[in-house]
């Protein structure tokens, strides 16, 4: 069971800003590709992936890293702080 | 070293007067405030969303960062988030280091990866709607410097 | 863009409060200030001796170039004259312009500027009596960057 | 007639913040060498010229500029402001 957050538009067209979810991706890819499948809500959220950003367990990672031992995943566009 | 996320205005004068009042080896301080443009007056209000938890793991290691690099004397991070006016301050850097180079290049420094590293998300209220700020690409640029 | 050299004590707080909010299109304010450095309490007096006319010609001929290099919405400069405690502030630059690139370059560049090429000379009064401050290589050096 | 000013260490030095100097000197070099003839506290300030500076009229310069037109003339080390 992995937390999953989603911040900026990414909440806005999934609709949540976080849920739990049940899954035995491997990597943050496999999740992706697993919610997208899910609803078209999601597909089209992660669309272009180029424009999403996630972190994990709060540290800024990549696509292709491993969920093992992970507790909370967050996808979120390139960042506007300042 | 202090960091504050808050939802409440604040007053660049008098956080920049009580950070410099704090220093006593320092002979440099930086500050940088951004501050919401009104864009002609086209904008009515910007929302500032942010992760809690994240926010302050990443800008604490930046300030841990910048700390270090520069032999700083001190550093302030103030951001807000919520609700933001035209003409309000978004958040302010404030640097303490003995010699100007050092202040001048943590604050620019934290303000680069602060800009494109710490997660917050602004949207902009206007008369054609709301919008998601889009990054901008030179700021992605301006980490490679360091 | 305005200049004030003066005797008198100036707030850093105030004077940056008052110029962020005379800014509209700006979305960035960087301000420098120089503080007197107590020196672990061998300090007990700065003075400032400067030339009344060439300062200003000089000062505001940087703050002109600075404006149109860097397409400033606001500049500000204070100096102090005269006698100063430690801890008290010197002198103060502030800049604002829409992006925060602009405002730290001008700001830098008139700090590099008003080090070696503004006609003050600092004397320092301590326990081991009196000494004027002697300019450093790296200020110099520093003017090679513009 | 030029009105000459010190400052800093070279006005304690000489002992004078002005003056006015009747001269016939082409250039700030000739100036100085004839300050220099004058009195020894004239010859101590202007014993290392590479810390010493000049401006004519209020605008920095250099020791062989020529004097032809300046009204004021000012010597003093290099800047500490800032």
């Amino acid at each position: 069971m992995i937390e999953v957050l989603y911040f900026a538009w990414l909440r806005e067209r999934i609709g949540l800003p976080r849920e739990r979810v049940e899954t035995a991706a491997a990597t943050v890819a496999d999740l992706v590709a697993e919610l997208s499948a899910r609803e078209d809500r999601y597909a089209l959220a992660f669309a272009d992936l180029a424009s999403v950003r996630v972190a994990l367990d709060q540290e800024l990672s990549s696509f292709d890293a491993p969920l093992a031992g992970v507790r909370e995943v967050a996808f979120f566009p390139p960042m506007t702080g300042g | 070293m202090r960091l504050r996320l808050q939802a409440e205005p604040f007053a660049l004068g008098a956080e920049a007067q009580a950070f410099a009042e704090a220093q006593a080896g320092a002979g440099a301080v930086v500050t940088f405030t951004g501050l919401v443009r009104d864009n002609a007056g086209q904008l009515s209000a910007m929302e500032i969303e942010h992760y809690p938890g994240m926010t302050e793991k990443a800008i604490g290691a930046m300030m841990d960062q910048a700390q270090a690099r520069w032999a700083l004397e001190d550093a302030l991070v103030i951001h807000r988030h919520g609700r933001l006016l035209p003409g309000e301050a978004i958040m302010m850097v404030a640097t303490a280091a003995r010699h100007r180079a050092e202040a001048f290049a943590a604050a620019e420094f934290l303000m680069d990866y602060l800009k494109s590293r710490a997660p917050f998300w602004k949207k902009e209220f206007g008369a054609d709607g709301a919008e998601w700020v889009a990054a901008r690409d030179a700021d992605e640029a301006a980490l490679t410097r360091w």
